[in-house]
């Protein structure tokens, strides 16, 4: 009997990495273990030359959002701020595979961001031209256009909010999120740099506003440099030294349905009635919505949230209908006011922070490990991650990617 | 589904509110006296703590009134300020 | 008195309610025209005292509490807020007795007869049927008669009223611009009793049914 | 194998109603009451599909939801992927077809329907085993709301899979005395067929009723808020891990029990069964009365129980201790197991014989379902005794009893049962007693043997032996994960896929804990398990979307003259929830010629718009105007009472986020008017601000937009309009002058009417309570026929206010405009101390002189619209990316009056460069458009008073 296909995965590699015990010392101790962490560390080494490092990880490596995204990677975004970093993203996503040796699945299979309304619209092609002008492949297209592209989209005028048009980016799509993790932990296992798990840190050494190691739950830990990508939970370890932060945790949920034949070619989006929604390699389709509204460290949402995104999806995909909901679940994302990232120095000498991706973080992966290594290394911002500082809520020179308010009159 | 209580019409759900983040951020006395940083600490920048977590709801469906609860970050578990009087942002 | 009232939010759906309506199960028809009044103030004043008397009876001091005269529903809608519903063409005279016993007073009094219309559901499964849509806990032993609540019905929102908790009647004051939407939700989820005429297959869910 | 596979009586089936039905093009018959797998298994169907990775026979191994093999793809009455054949129910016309690793999705649209309900109650009970009943039973005697739900089609749970007596009599007679008495209990809900799936915060419970494919409603998702909650999940019998364990006819042993004694139905004909505990030798014994030879009972233990021991005797059973079965032969059905000894240490096991069976019943203990009791964030804990995960701390108002709570024997589920019904009613104060349960002969449970995987055996056998059916894991698979450094059961768990698969690791989960605790030469428990996650079962995307579908999706909001614009057929504009008419075609015409129509009308004559979406808010208090003066840019304090103002409001953070006039009808009174799709956010803006910032101010704000019919009346012949069906307002510009309101009559109604303009001609805006608003429309509309009077929709509206350079907050502004930058600092008060945003306004990024201004463009006057949304650059020709960019084109359209293209746009230092020429980069053409000023029409304002 023949397998079915593209229902498995490619096979993971004999060895993935060690789990050693912490040293007592590092040149740079990176605090996170997900997909941030994880690559940042990478380019540290390979960028950098810096392998004496350790990457602490509270609970098990690329756990937390990492393992709960939704995989979508795309660069199409407004401002010419976000747009440097997402694309320098993208390039690297190109050579990702290659470069760790790793079937990370990677499928540019594009995406497909709806418009709903006239403004909608407006924004949409504001952004296509931005994009264009930035260097980044995307297209207006109108419905019937969407329609080639995705056709089992419902894109007639019957829909409560229909589809006016979307933007198009060819070169985005997916990646297994797992596989890119363990791609990264794998060569940095191969370079000696130690992955540390079940290692939280409580607390920071200093000399002054000088950070000089950390506290863990696995003993002290001297470090030159203590770098934080621990997204949600940022500001409980900033909050250990008074370091305030503009951001706040909230629920981000996803799911996923059973295994089923190719039907959706691409990845759909729609911030109008808030759902995104994906088919994986396996056949699963994968679903994500807006974030809960409310503050919560909880890796749990509400579940009316769930109903209003399949509602949505139904609304859209009509097909869709007797699809079935396998697993839910949820992460802990980090919003800013501008819903831009944070990203350089901090107060303190030796202390790098690397937080606020929101939604984003997953797809901006090997970009932020290319600049925050940067940043790192040289103790100065890399030039594409330099407008991401906190100096710009104190001025005002938000990066907003909020996008457009609904039209007014 | 969180039941939250509205001190004036009881629990309702969660979806009967709006959310209004952190309380006890007031509105600064004298705006223009202070530096950029300090409006900014105004602006962008609250508290995001892991556990008990003191923040305004708006029942927006209901009698409209903002108010103020403790609430565990972490578990959801709601624990209600007795005071009917009018709440501090 | 329509010559008086021009027309109401839900006379184009008309038609929809009364054919959505099912004896013994539910009944669907607009109360149109009701004069309603918002009134503020602090329940604590003299000037909450004098409005009482001029009214006839106390303001409702209790969430969610109802107060009736001949004339008026008193509706608590917020710790200073009641909303007066009287009958067709009497804005007029209820505002100037509230304006009149407030005086100097701070409060505030304002029409807004135009701003919802009602919907009045009645009959046996009206519980069930507001239940698709309202997470309210409408079971006599807590939402009796003469009680009201702010709250949603499906994505619109309502002010819910129980005019009778024993023969289920309840009133639904919704924003104008809704109306037509609620309507429509409440005439398709009412469809299923009327399917029920019909199909025998309905006994084992009636048997099963919520409204207890 | 051959022969009959039905016993000739007994069961639950109703052998009145045969039902036809299709599986993988056969015709075959079972009964009502059959599930698709009982049905197949009484027609000699075992193998019902193939496995995912390896193409494996795979045949029905359980007889409920923890099901890992039967997958099949509904094809008739209506596709549906991925169902397990143990949970469909049999019904006529039934088409299914064996699915081996991906489902279908139908192409035409589902004609189901789906809904929801809310509902609320004391005690929610899930599941109606004996725990179950007997928890319902107490808790309902005491009058307390109860719902009990179960995923079934009957109630009875375990029972039914067993020829148990209770009170010396069949189960099934207390089961059917029991339901019908809850059914008969006025304040009680039965839930047959109902799965409750999701847990969540405050004791709330989602739950998927399976209400039959002829029904009205085919699913309906509960939403249920219980005060206390008892958990009476049962639980799932875990498989074992042996060479070849994965062969058809390889069955669950207490599945097999259900099987016979439900659906009178024989798994087969000659069985071994496979045991670490007493469950196989119940099914044994009871397949054995049902006339299956029993070839042996295999136990891993050393020694059996004499209970069972003794039944086996009598039956001429033999049993094999310390004994496992370490191969399977067969093809698409096990036809042998080879028996060995249990190796002691590593020596390899020796194969002592091999029994020809048709049937491999297995049992490794039993799974208590902790789903539920996990998603309420309730602890587990891995118990040694049952060698299970069993509640360890639960959360408030939240009880696990029987099997659920690893409760084994039905005596002690049935007073577990009943006392945590009374117990969860007395909390919500009932005064309710434990209902008597019936007497159960059923005796002691011994624990199981631990058994993960079997000692000894070779390597190679590793590819044999299945630890996750559903997605062809081996022990070679976790050996593999363990062997690349990996230690967390998360990493192995996705290193593997095992519990990924449509049932979620119901069976697989911890039997993979164990199998990795044993490669890792750790403890279970250190191991744990993954998270249990909502649904506990699938459910179907439909069935969460219920009823908010097409129209019902969100709300229409339409206006009092809505059933008008129908009448003109006119495309509608969605401006948030309202639908708004775009603009009014007349035969014949595209949308750009309609709207240089009513441009021109409104220029040149007189149009009328239905405004009535603009939201209202009427705002009362002797502290009003010193609120408004803190939440506009501008003075309001100031403005005189029959005067009207436009006002711009800001965030703190000094960016426009609203807009509208405030109008003063009273010393303390005002009535403000806001965006469409801002009002909602607007009231609970100033609500936030007016309770919690300074609730030292007397003023009260009331929502009024809808008591509002509202009638824009534009144009130089407005007046002439308005006069015919007026005669108590004196209309003359100087008694009636511009921003400026009055109360009067319009065509016999009372009505307010306002002199603004948003056009810049002359124009009225006329206000009417909602039910007169359609009379004095199709008034007003009437009196100014003979002049030609022209609806007009939102476009031309935006055409007409662009031609003064009048912003659209949401259009023209993006959350980063401030007040400057729109060149509007008139509208910023320098009298004031304060108000929102002002602060902003002096931050070092908004005081830049090269901030984007909103400007005006001029493309060629003979060239096409440039689209709203162009970029603009500085070059004429295009450099290699990245391209600087000066700003965008944020409105844009064609003049009717100027008769060319114009546009509106937000432009770096834009004010500094006007008479300058940049270039709009439409497509990969380059434009070329002129800054100027961003008033196009009228600049001096001399048409607004006609």
């Amino acid at each position: 009997m023949p397998r079915t296909p593209g229902a498995d995965l490619p096979d993971h590699p004999d060895w993935l990495w060690n789990s050693p015990e912490p040293k007592h010392s590092y040149d740079v101790v990176i605090v996170g273990g997900g997909g941030h962490g994880l690559a940042t560390a990478y380019y540290l080494a390979v960028n950098h030359g810096i392998t004496n490092m350790a990457v602490l990880e509270s609970g098990w490596l690329a756990g937390g959002n990492m393992a709960r995204n939704t995989t979508i990677i795309r660069s199409n975004y407004l401002w010419d701020e976000s747009a440097g970093l997402y694309e320098h993203a993208m390039k690297l996503w190109e050579g990702l595979e290659d470069e760790l040796d790793y079937p990370l699945l990677f499928s540019q299979r594009g995406v497909l961001n709806l418009a709903h309304s006239l403004q909608d619209v407006r924004d949409s092609k504001r952004r296509v031209g931005a994009n264009r002008l930035n260097g980044i492949d995307a297209e207006w297209l109108d419905a019937d256009q969407v329609a080639e592209i995705c056709p089992i989209l419902n894109t007639s005028e019957d829909l409560r909010y229909p589809v006016m048009g979307a933007t198009w980016q060819p070169r985005a799509g997916i990646a297994k999120h797992d596989h890119v993790a363990w791609g990264f932990a794998r060569a940095l296992d191969r370079m000696g740099v130690d992955l540390v798990q079940n290692c939280q840190v409580t607390g920071f050494d200093r000399i002054g506003d000088r950070i000089t190691g950390v506290r863990t739950t696995r003993g002290d830990i001297a470090a030159g440099k203590v770098a934080l990508a621990a997204a949600g939970s940022t500001s409980v370890l900033t909050d250990e030294l008074g370091l305030a932060l503009p951001i706040q945790s909230h629920p981000l949920q996803a799911l996923v349905s059973e295994l089923l034949e190719p039907v959706h070619p691409t990845v759909v989006m729609s911030n109008a009635v808030h759902v995104y929604v994906s088919q994986a390699h396996k056949g699963e389709l994968v679903l994500g919505a807006g974030i809960d509204a409310y503050n919560s460290y909880g890796q749990r949402g509400a579940f009316h949230t769930i109903e209003r995104e399949l509602t949505a999806a139904v609304e859209l995909f009509p097909m869709f209908s007797r699809a079935h909901v396998l697993r839910t679940w949820a992460g802990v994302v980090d919003v800013t006011p501008d819903a831009s990232a944070i990203m350089g120095l901090t107060p303190f000498e030796n202390l790098y922070v690397n937080c606020g991706w929101g939604t984003g973080g997953f797809k901006a992966t090997p970009g932020v490990g290319w600049c925050y290594a940067h940043t790192i290394a040289h103790d100065e911002p890399h030039p594409l991650n330099a407008p991401f500082n906190l100096d710009r809520f104190a001025t005002g020179a938000l990066v907003d990617e909020h996008g457009a308010a609904g039209v007014a009159h | 589904m969180m039941l939250i209580p509205c001190p004036w019409c009881g629990p309702r759900n969660e979806t009967e509110f709006h959310y209004g983040g952190q309380a006890d951020v007031p509105y600064p006395a004298e705006p223009q006296e202070l530096s950029d940083v300090e409006w900014a600490r105004f602006l962008f920048y609250r508290a995001n703590p892991k556990g008990l977590f003191s923040e305004r709801w708006n029942h927006q469906a209901g009698c409209r009134r903002w108010f103020t609860v403790r609430r565990d970050t972490t578990t959801n578990e709601i624990f209600q300020d007795d005071s009917h009087e009018a709440v501090t942002r | 008195m329509a010559e008086l009232h021009g027309e109401s939010p839900l006379a184009a759906r008309a038609e929809t309610l009364a054919g959505s309506s099912v004896p013994g199960a539910v009944q669907l028809s607009e109360v149109a025209f009701t004069a309603q009044i918002t009134l503020r103030v602090d329940p604590k004043s003299p000037a909450a005292e004098r409005i009482g008397t001029a009214v006839g009876t106390m303001l409702p001091n209790q969430p969610g509490q109802v107060a009736r005269t001949e004339q008026l529903q008193i509706l608590w809608m917020g710790p200073d807020e009641w909303l007066l519903v009287g009958p067709e063409g009497s804005a007029g005279r209820i505002q100037a007795t509230l304006a009149e016993a407030l005086g100097e007073d701070h409060g505030s009094v304002v029409d807004v007869s135009g701003n919802r219309t009602i919907v009045e559901v009645t009959g046996p499964r009206s519980r069930e049927l507001l239940a698709k849509g309202c997470a309210l806990d409408l079971h006599r032993r807590s939402f009796t008669s003469d009680q009201c609540a702010q709250t949603l019905l499906a994505r619109a929102g309502v002010v819910v009223l129980c005019r009778d908790a024993d023969e289920p009647s309840f009133w639904i004051l919704v924003r104008a611009s809704f109306a037509r939407y609620l309507a429509d939700w409440l005439a398709d989820a009412a469809a299923e009793y009327r399917d029920r005429t019909r199909q025998a297959a309905s006994v084992r869910t009636l048997a099963n049914g919520s409204d207890r | 194998m051959t022969g009959e596979y039905r016993l000739a009586e007994g069961g639950r089936i109703n052998r009145d109603r045969p039902v036809r039905f299709r599986f993988d093009g056969h015709e075959y018959e079972g009964f009502d009451g059959d599930t698709l797998a009982s049905a197949l298994l009484a027609n000699g169907v075992h193998q019902v599909g193939t496995s995912i990775r390896y193409g494996r026979p795979r045949g029905i191994a359980s007889a409920g939801p923890e099901e890992p093999n039967a997958l099949v793809q509904i094809e008739e009455p209506f596709p549906e992927p991925m169902l397990t054949a143990t949970t469909v129910a049999l019904h006529d016309g039934l088409v299914a077809s064996s699915l081996p690793g991906q489902g279908r999705l139908a192409t035409d649209p589902d004609p189901a329907r789906y809904d929801a309900i809310n509902a609320h109650c004391d005690v929610l009970v899930v599941g109606a085993g004996p725990a179950g009943l007997a928890a319902a039973l107490s808790a309902a005697r005491s009058g307390a709301r109860v719902i009990i739900a179960d995923s079934d089609t009957e109630f009875g749970g375990s029972l039914l899979g067993s020829d148990e007596e209770l009170d010396h009599a069949p189960a099934g007679r207390w089961i059917d005395r029991v339901t019908a008495e809850l059914r008969a209990t006025p304040e009680v809900t039965v839930l047959p067929r109902t799965t409750v799936f999701g847990c969540y915060d405050d004791n709330y419970l989602v739950a998927v009723e399976h209400r039959g494919e002829d029904t009205f409603t085919r699913q309906r998702t509960w939403h249920v808020r219980a005060r206390e909650v008892v958990l009476a999940t049962g639980s799932h019998e875990r498989p074992l891990v042996f060479p070849g364990n994965d062969r058809p006819g390889t069955m669950l042993a207490g599945s097999a029990r259900t099987y016979v004694h439900r659906y009178g139905v024989l798994p087969g004909h000659r069985a071994v069964a496979f045991t670490t505990n007493d469950s196989a030798y119940a099914a044994a014994v009871d397949l054995h009365d049902a006339g299956v030879e029993i070839a042996a009972v295999v136990d891993v233990r050393p020694v059996a129980t004499t209970l069972w021991t003794a039944r086996c005797v009598e039956r001429g059973i033999q049993i094999l201790t310390n004994c496992a079965v370490t191969g399977t032969s067969g093809t698409d059905r096990v036809s042998g197991a080879q028996i060995s000894p249990v190796p002691s240490g590593d020596s390899a096991p020796t194969v002592a014989s091999e029994l020809d069976c048709d049937l491999l019943l297995v049992s490794g203990g039993w799974n208590p379902a902790v789903h539920l009791h996990s998603q309420a964030r309730g602890t587990v804990r891995y118990s040694e005794e049952i060698c299970a995960l069993v509640p360890d701390r639960a959360t408030r108002g939240v009880r696990t009893v029987g099997a659920a709570a690893g409760t084994f024997t039905t005596g002690e589920c049935l007073r577990t049962g009943s006392e945590a019904g009374s117990a969860a009613a007395r909390a919500t104060g009932f005064d309710a007693d434990p209902a008597e349960v019936p007497s159960s002969p059923s005796g002691p449970v011994t624990p199981p043997q631990p058994t993960w995987l079997l000692p000894g055996l070779s390597a190679d056998s590793d590819h044999d032996q299945f630890v996750d059916l559903a997605r062809d894991a081996t022990v070679a698979d976790v050996r593999k994960a363990v062997g690349a450094g990996m230690s967390s059961v998360e990493h192995i768990k996705r290193f593997t896929t095992i519990g990924t698969a449509h049932d979620q690791g119901k069976t697989s989960g911890l039997l993979s804990s164990g199998v990795i605790a044993e490669l890792l030469g750790v403890e279970v428990a250190q191991v744990g398990a993954t998270t249990f996650r909502p649904p506990y079962a699938p459910v179907a995307f439909a069935a969460l979307a219920g009823r908010d579908r097409g129209d019902l999706y969100d709300p229409i909001r339409v206006t009092a003259m809505h059933d008008w614009h129908l009448a003109q057929q006119c495309p509608f504009e969605n401006v948030g929830q309202w639908k708004r008419p775009w603009y009014y075609p007349r035969p014949g015409e595209d949308m750009d010629s309609a709207v240089l129509r009513e441009c021109h009308a409104v220029r040149t004559g007189v149009g009328m718009q239905d405004v009535s979406t603009l939201g209202k808010i009427d705002v009362q208090g002797p502290d009003a105007a010193e609120f408004l003066d803190l939440v506009y840019t501008n003075k309001m304090s100031t403005l005189k009472v029959g005067r009207i103002r436009y006002g711009l409001m800001c965030h703190a953070d000094g960016m426009v986020f609203d807009d509208g006039t405030v109008m003063r009808t009273d010393e303390h009174r005002y009535l403000i008017s806001t965006t469409s799709g801002g009002a909602a956010g607007v009231l609970e803006w100033l609500e936030d601000w007016l309770q919690t910032e300074w609730p030292h101010l007397r003023v009260h704000l009331t929502s009024v937009t809808e008591h509002w019919a509202t009638i824009a009346l534009a144009g130089p012949r407005s007046r002439d309009v308005l006069a015919r069906v007026t005669s108590d307002i004196d209309l003359a510009a100087d008694a009636f002058p511009f921003m400026s309101w009055t109360d009067g009559t319009v065509a016999g109604r009372a009505a307010r009417v306002c002199r603004i303009s948003f056009s810049g001609e002359l124009a009225f805006e006329i206000n009417v309570p909602w039910w007169h608003g359609r009379e004095v429309w199709d008034a007003l509309y009437e009196a100014g026929s003979d002049l030609d009077i022209t609806p007009y929709g939102t476009e031309t509206m935006h055409v007409l206010r662009a031609e003064k350079g009048f912003p659209i907050v949401g259009q023209d502004t993006d959350g980063t405009v401030t007040p400057h930058d729109l060149g509007m600092s008139w509208a910023v008060s320098k009298k004031k101390d304060d108000f929102l945003g002002m602060r902003s306004f002096s931050r070092a990024d908004t005081v830049r002189s090269d901030r984007k201004h909103l400007v005006g463009l001029l493309p060629p006057a003979d060239s096409a619209v440039v689209p709203e949304g162009t970029q603009l650059v500085e070059l004429s020709e295009l450099p290699e990316p990245p391209v600087p960019m000066l700003g965008h084109i944020t409105s844009s359209y064609r003049s009717a009056a100027l008769d060319r293209p114009f546009a509106l746009a937000l432009v770096k230092s834009g004010r500094d460069r006007i008479g300058q020429t940049v270039y709009g980069h439409v497509g990969d053409r380059l434009v070329p458009v002129e800054i100027t000023e961003p008033v196009f029409y009228d600049k001096e304002g001399n048409r607004r008073d006609g």
